[in-house]
């Protein structure tokens, strides 16, 4: 092996003195312990099979993402969970700085009280957002944010019966019931009205009445883009029947809508991409998480928290706090096994929600809801198109049925450069041809007038010539 | 003293900032065709518009930017200098990873889009399952758990699976003392009940102990190798016949692997499952506390229990396959931490089988290179069988600097701060008192593993002379020591600026 | 005192950094086919073949990247605080350009490319150049300059070469005696004798003195306006008049455009060349001392004597025209620091003309401000008129503090230090003593304004109090007041490490 | 005007309260001295008419940069002056750190050591690539150094000839005579051999026989890549008639080639580019100035030095040394007129220079030459071509010329995604049909035998029918 610009003591001269001072003549010597038996004893078949430059890996790593195909103009229009949204570029800056982005856990709260100050605005941002008081330092997403609010609210109330909507996000339901495998959760759907989304409240108070219920679950805007109206209603009945209140709200429409803190909710959790981070195909995203002040709830929360303190002169200082929650200290018996998380994620939707501020978020939230509903209007115009396909109001992602099949359209709308919607007839047959656009500030009226255009053609010709 | 010190700004709160009327981005104007068509109370329903807008600060770019960048540089990082922090593998990240993954190619992917449109990605992905299964000596992987608690709970997930597929009853799960904190909590929200296991004087397992205890009701054990001493377990081929003998699986918290990388892999000592933390092992950032990768290996007939999807090749094209027979399902929304995966593929391919090695090589030389430096100091233990090299880390004990002078681990580190040093982790494993774990893994230099003993042999001195002066510690950071006390009481606890204003104004109890 | 303080690492120089062996860079290696083919003997002439290697450091990337870092936090920038350093307009960078101008499809264009290659940067450039000419009120630009004074260069020699081809003979350049350094240097460069023209009491251009010096030798007149004093020359119109019936022409230092954008226009006032600084009124940012951009722009058949290639477009495509009749030539190699010229097209079409309009007006609103809050703070003039309203930046003089107290304008300049504020230009213009030339610009908030106001009259305060503490600033800086004295030595004059390598070694003699 | 982000003052509310403390009714009022009849009036036509968010202007430019073509895959094959190198990604990470980037002049010593000693040790790490012991914090580029080592020789010596070789940069030779032409300079061309290239000996020494001339210029390789073998007797020359000896060096060469200080030379200049600088369409570069340990050359310097110092307590430190050459001190009589340079483009190359280290450049100076020499003669196999035109040895980029018409081969293999080499057959009329074509680490072998292949292939469809 030859010296290489990450290793700083892997030139032999150096090799040398230190296995000097440690009184070995070889590395060799100091995997003495190991059983020969199981020593591998050959060269791993990893990368090329040799060490590579810069040059080269850049030119292996570009040429693989120059098979990638990325959609900017226009952007795309594709929900289902996750939405492209700009990322201003103060965001990226922060981001990239060393001392956020290389650091480990702030461990050790003197030297690191900028990084566990961003964390702490972090949550404070989030909090005001949200109205509620608490907000952990971040989950990995907000799948597992929705799987750790269940797991908790079973912790809270002792329960295990979770009562989630029927359209709720198929991925995150699928994780939940993966996280809650282990503790014996059964997650039962509601019925609902086929014509809104909505909640049927009476299945839902029927369901309740065992009194087995740790928590009731509501998307807000939900998967499908509507937004349940009754959702103050839900959580009295969960309430009333000794249940949590979980909300999984949408980060940006809380500009406009009432927040989970006012609608009664006692955890809200959100995924926490819209706040200034990449599609990334997936990840890193951010997991949201908060709760409402009370010691119960608090106690059992999950996750990281920062808290504001003072130094030994009295100054103000920050550091990790109520640890005795976590793996480190509780083991065990922690509220969850989390530690690693999405910090740096955090720290951007802190940078986020600094740059829009309370009337940013607010035109925001207005622009995307009408720019959303604009769309929909004219997408509705079409024959044979029938957008959203639900009766309810929705904020940015909604769906839009078909009278065709909806798989040929979007190959056409991809062979005209435009990322379609996200097919979910299959999820959700009721819908027919149905399928999850998103709008957002990143769309112009141009790029929105090309998708309408476009779609209009195709069902045109089709209808000529079927 | 060092002369050593941080830089201070007494940074206000973003809240603290700003005046009414700024803003700090501009959203776009919604053209006139949207304002005059549609309108937002026909848009929401009317009763859920947020009645009073949310009490966010009001700030220009500019003060954002000047604000998180004096934070920024109120944090010290591996940039900064040595992070040794034991347990977390503070390595060097390269540069040219952090550079090729602001790629738009990638960034910008939505994740529901067509295989067809990812075919580059996915066959990064692919490639990068392959080394990571070569590297681990397992069948397959899945590349979605987001950090290594995530990867060890799907571990656990499918031992438990496992066993009801099969039709036993096993919920004992059996975890060493010395074991990460992620450990036991990861295998009891899989269900487990957890059975501790003893460390013998030369750092092993007890094997008798362990032989006590295993039976028809173990599910499995948790282990990681090299341990959390630093020590490699010499009897890892017995451990792997006793627990597979009573019909119970290995998993393998991979956290430790990067001093044996190349040179042992966990799947030919018997392990199951094994996960990776690609944020300590193999070189993407740890982003003060995440996005890590915490992809999870599996061996012959557990490959069916991964979690779905997988990366699948037909000859053709690479295809996610979301078929999930007997797995336990999904970890998480979508395909992983994508930018740090492809981060991890950026550092094997520029390292290859020789450069992964030499990393390996390197941290182990590190480790008993700075154990030879620290021989003739006095103040810390070394327990353990101190004759016994050390692999990725070392663990020492500050036990007789607290009890000859009452300096504990906390002074020491706190001190450490003093000299523009990340401190080591302190008390863990549990087993060792005052506990000071130290890896400096492989990208530390020679002259600073020298630096940092010096300056761990000056704070015992001053011990002996001063030590009241050593409690006074940190005093060249940007603020003096914090009070954890305070932080944490039920009066003043303050997870948000929401709960200060509340409390201020009287509005919020004590917690 | 105030609690900031910036950090110190006492960071060591590279060359004492590092050890033999190391490398932070991999060159890839050379293929077999090509090492069996050729030698490098063969290749490169033998006799001139390095007979030592240089005498770099030997690094690792982990150091490398440790050391700059440590020195780019140790380096006071817009990114931390204000930074009013008169005529300097260091405002707010905007990140979009620093993020945009990132892309390989403008950092890979090789500047030889054909035309058909550089479409979309040939119409960047286009509308940039429009748009500038559009402010100045000029026909056309040359985007080559690579800074203020490379364009104060451009314009001298056209100004010389103007008057040559009309067969004249005219070799004086007049410049007020309030003109920034370069103005003078530039003209001498393009070969005039510079007559130095004096300044009134309203801080205005002497028009009896400016009479009396103009003449057949005049070749043309350098002015900035507003000035340097931050006053708007009130008889601008005249001068114009003055110089223009001499046969002179009139040349705009453009480094003070920041507050009258969008507002007047140097061409509205009869300059007939004008150079831009786009890292100064358009947000570039300036990089510790470069790269910038000088366009200079002009009227009329001047427009022939800028340097090209000029960017032309036919109605179908951009294109780069060399055609130069009566052009001075090229004023550097290929077409301009293309990076800063992409950065302030983002700016300009970010803002707009509202948006250009607004900085200036921000820009003349903040100085004004300023000046008003020191209104009663004693210890600092404000010579020129007091009642005139300033523009872009507003000149004190610390006199009353040196002849009271012994403290000068450097040492305000080092106490603001002390408060994490950078200090103003001290000691420019040269014609007000004891100068701190203060410009906020646009982009600095109302909070640090004050802050700054009051942090002067404090010092103003223990000027009364304690002047010889004052003299001891800066404390809080990594660094104590430097040594320039010893640094200027030719005994010790120290410009490299080689310079003291080999002092040290006794082979180089007093300078 | 709405509130813009980059304006913290913009709000009403703030502009009112700082407008009534000033005590004027409106910021007009502030202008009122500017006469009347110049003020504009009306709006700028700048832009698109009005302020535009990030999202947009983010669209426009990325659609205008998709307009432009670059070669990825191979990397450029053109010279001319300039070449494709890789650009370390350390590089760009550091001068993207803000304390670097939004930096002024470090006027202000004490607040800006870590700039001064970037810059510092920028000055030292070509010092001793050069072995010259002094050297400014940068010029603009490499043409405007060379024009000023023109000044400066002229005002040493007050000479005004300046003899250079026929085969010049002709950019730089244009960019030197704009400079000098105020001081009346005049620049000859010395006599050459047209198969060599290299400068006539017997001819230099005529044209210097008349002691008018203030320099000999060198280039070192020249401009068409050879490396003139006479270099020492060159400059020799030049001091037997008290002319000051220039050389133009590529950085990267000395590597490998004997340094400047070594052969004589009084100034030292280069193009810095080589040096961790994107291509950049052709800026910014830098202007690379070095001269002898020589008191009466250091002080016709051109542009700022920073010195090493201590501060008042001893401390080390640093600052900006010398300054009575510079403009702001000695005005119409300073050394030039030079104030922003290229300082971050020098910290790239500080931090280029530092990564590579001693055996770094060494390897990459020899890996570039044996890589240009193995593709000139891979290139000389292929009937009608010969690589390098010239007998004489080069290094990295290389004449070749063609028995065929370039200009279309060039179109050719533009087609094939290659950029050839720049045409130069119109300004060295004796090469014939020729270019210079570039070779460097970031052209694998693969990368070489395509471009070899295909001009072979393009030459073989032409001689079967011409
Ligand atoms: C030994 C060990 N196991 C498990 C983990 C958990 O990994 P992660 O932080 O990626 O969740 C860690 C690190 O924190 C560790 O050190
Ligand atoms: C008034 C004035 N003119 C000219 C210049 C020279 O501009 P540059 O630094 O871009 O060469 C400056 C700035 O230094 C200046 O302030």
């Amino acid at each position: 092996m030859t010296v290489h610009p990450w290793l700083p003591n892997s030139p032999e001269n150096i090799k040398k003195e230190m296995l000097e001072k440690i009184g070995v003549g070889s590395v060799d010597e100091l995997y003495r312990d190991i059983p020969r038996s199981v020593i591998l004893g050959r060269e791993l078949k990893v990368g090329l099979g040799r060490p590579l430059s810069e040059v080269e890996v850049k030119r292996i790593v570009q040429e693989k993402l120059s098979r990638n195909r990325i959609y900017v103009n226009p952007p795309p229009f594709m929900g289902g969970g996750v939405c492209y949204h700009h990322v201003p570029s103060t965001v990226k800056w922060i981001i990239t700085r060393g001392g956020f982005l290389t650091a480990y856990t702030p461990y050790q709260a003197e030297i690191a009280q900028g990084l566990l100050q961003a964390l702490f605005e972090y949550q404070s941002l989030i909090a005001d957002l949200v109205e509620l008081e608490v907000v952990n330092a971040s989950m990995y997403d907000g799948s597992t944010a929705v799987a750790e609010a269940f797991l908790m609210a079973s912790r809270v109330t002792r329960k295990n019966k979770i009562l989630v909507p029927s359209t709720m996000n198929p991925q995150h339901l699928e994780v939940a019931r993966t996280w809650t495998y282990g503790k014996k959760i059964t997650i039962e759907k509601v019925g609902f009205n086929e014509k809104t989304g909505f909640m049927d409240l009476a299945d839902l108070e029927d369901k309740l009445r065992d009194r087995k219920t740790a928590a009731v679950y509501v998307e807000y805007p939900s998967y499908l883009g509507f937004i349940d109206e009754n959702i103050k209603k839900i959580g009295e009945l969960a309430h009333s029947y000794d249940s949590l209140f979980i909300i999984g709200f949408e980060p940006i429409s809380l500009g406009i809508l009432e927040p989970p803190g006012k609608l009664g909710a006692d955890i809200a959790i959100a995924e926490g991409q819209p706040l200034g981070l990449g599609l990334n195909y997936g990840g890193p995203y951010l997991g949201v998480f908060a709760v409402r002040w009370d010691r119960k709830l608090v106690r059992q929360m999950p996750g990281r928290l920062i808290g504001l303190t003072e130094d030994s002169e009295g100054n103000r200082a920050f550091t990790m706090i109520l640890q005795t929650r976590e793996q480190h200290i509780r083991r065990e018996h922690a509220t969850s096994n989390i530690t690693t998380n999405e910090a740096l994620m955090a720290i951007a939707a802190a940078v986020y929600l600094s740059l829009l501020g309370r009337k940013g978020i607010r035109s925001l939230a207005e622009h995307i809801a009408l720019k959303a509903a604009y769309t929909a209007s004219k997408l509705s115009e079409i024959p044979g198109v029938r957008a959203p396909a639900l009766s309810s109001k929705h904020f940015k992602e909604f769906t839009v049925s078909f009278s065709i099949g909806y798989r040929d359209l979007y190959r056409y709308l991809k062979s005209k450069g435009i990322l379609g919607g996200y097919y979910v007839g299959d999820k959700y047959p009721w819908l027919g041809e149905c399928a999850l656009f998103c709008v957002t500030e990143a769309h112009s009226l141009s790029d929105i007038k090309l998708l309408v255009d476009t779609i209009k053609e195709y069902i045109e010709k089709k209808v000529d010539k079927p | 003293m060092s002369k050593w010190r941080q830089s201070r700004w007494n940074e206000p709160l973003i809240y603290e900032l700003g005046r009414e009327g700024r803003i700090g981005y501009l959203v776009p104007e919604l053209e006139e065709e949207i304002k005059n068509n549609v309108k937002l109370s026909e848009v929401l329903p009317e009763d859920l518009l947020r009645s009073s807008a949310p009490e966010l600060p009001e700030v220009s770019e500019v003060e954002v930017l000047r604000h998180y960048t004096r934070l920024a540089e109120t944090s010290y990082g591996v940039d900064h200098g040595p992070v040794p922090l034991g347990s977390c593998t503070m390595k060097y990240n390269p540069r040219i990873a952090e550079e090729l993954v602001l790629d738009e190619r990638l960034v910008m992917l939505h994740p529901l889009q067509d295989d067809e449109d990812v075919q580059g990605l996915l066959e990064i992905l692919y490639e990068l399952e392959k080394w990571l299964a070569e590297i681990t000596g397992m069948d397959r992987c899945s590349l979605q758990p987001p950090a290594g608690a995530a990867g060890e709970l799907v571990g656990a997930l499918m031992i438990r699976k496992y066993h009801e597929l099969r039709g036993e009853d096993r919920d004992e799960m059996l975890i060493p003392d010395n074991a990460h904190g992620t450990n036991p909590a990861s295998a009891a929200m899989a269900g487990f009940k957890v059975v501790r296991l003893l460390t013998d004087e030369r750092g092993n397992l007890d094997l008798e102990a362990l032989k006590a205890v295993v039976g028809d009701k173990t599910a499995g054990i948790m282990l990681t190798n090299p341990n959390t001493l630093g020590l490699f377990e010499e009897h890892i081929m017995e451990i792997a016949d006793i627990v597979h003998g009573v019909g119970g699986l290995l998993y393998y918290d991979g956290a430790n692997l990067n001093g044996i990388l190349g040179i042992v892999r966990p799947g030919d000592m018997g392990f199951d499952i094994v996960h990776l933390n690609l944020h300590k092992t193999f070189g993407t950032p740890h982003g003060g506390g995440g996005p890590g990768a915490g992809p999870v290996c599996a061996k012959g007939e557990l490959v069916d229990l991964l979690p779905r999807p997988l990366i699948e090749y037909d000859g053709r094209k690479y295809y996610l396959d979301y078929r999930c027979d007997r797995c336990i399902g999904r970890i998480r929304a979508f395909n992983g931490n994508i930018i740090p995966l492809v981060k991890a593929y950026i550092y094997i391919l520029s390292l290859g089988p020789q450069g992964l090695r030499e990393v390996a090589e390197q941290s182990v030389l590190n480790t008993n290179y700075f154990i030879s430096l620290m021989k003739d100091v006095e103040g810390y233990d070394l327990p353990y069988d101190p004759s016994r090299p050390r692999k990725h880390e070392v663990v020492y004990s500050a036990k007789p600097l607290t009890r000859d002078y009452g300096v504990t681990a906390e002074d020491v580190a706190k001190n450490l701060l003093d000299h523009g040093l990340y401190a080591p982790t302190i008390y863990f494993p549990l087993i060792v008192e005052e506990a000071l774990m130290i890896e400096f893994t492989d990208t530390e230099t020679k002259e600073n593993i020298e630096y940092y003993a010096r300056v761990l042999k000056e704070i015992a001195e001053q011990a002996k002379e001063n030590p009241s002066k050593l409690r006074e510690a940190p005093v060249n950071t940007s603020v003096k020591r914090v009070n954890a006390v305070k932080a944490n009481h039920p009066k003043y606890v303050t997870p948000t600026y929401r709960v200060l204003r509340l409390r201020r104004e009287g509005r919020i109890k004590v917690l």
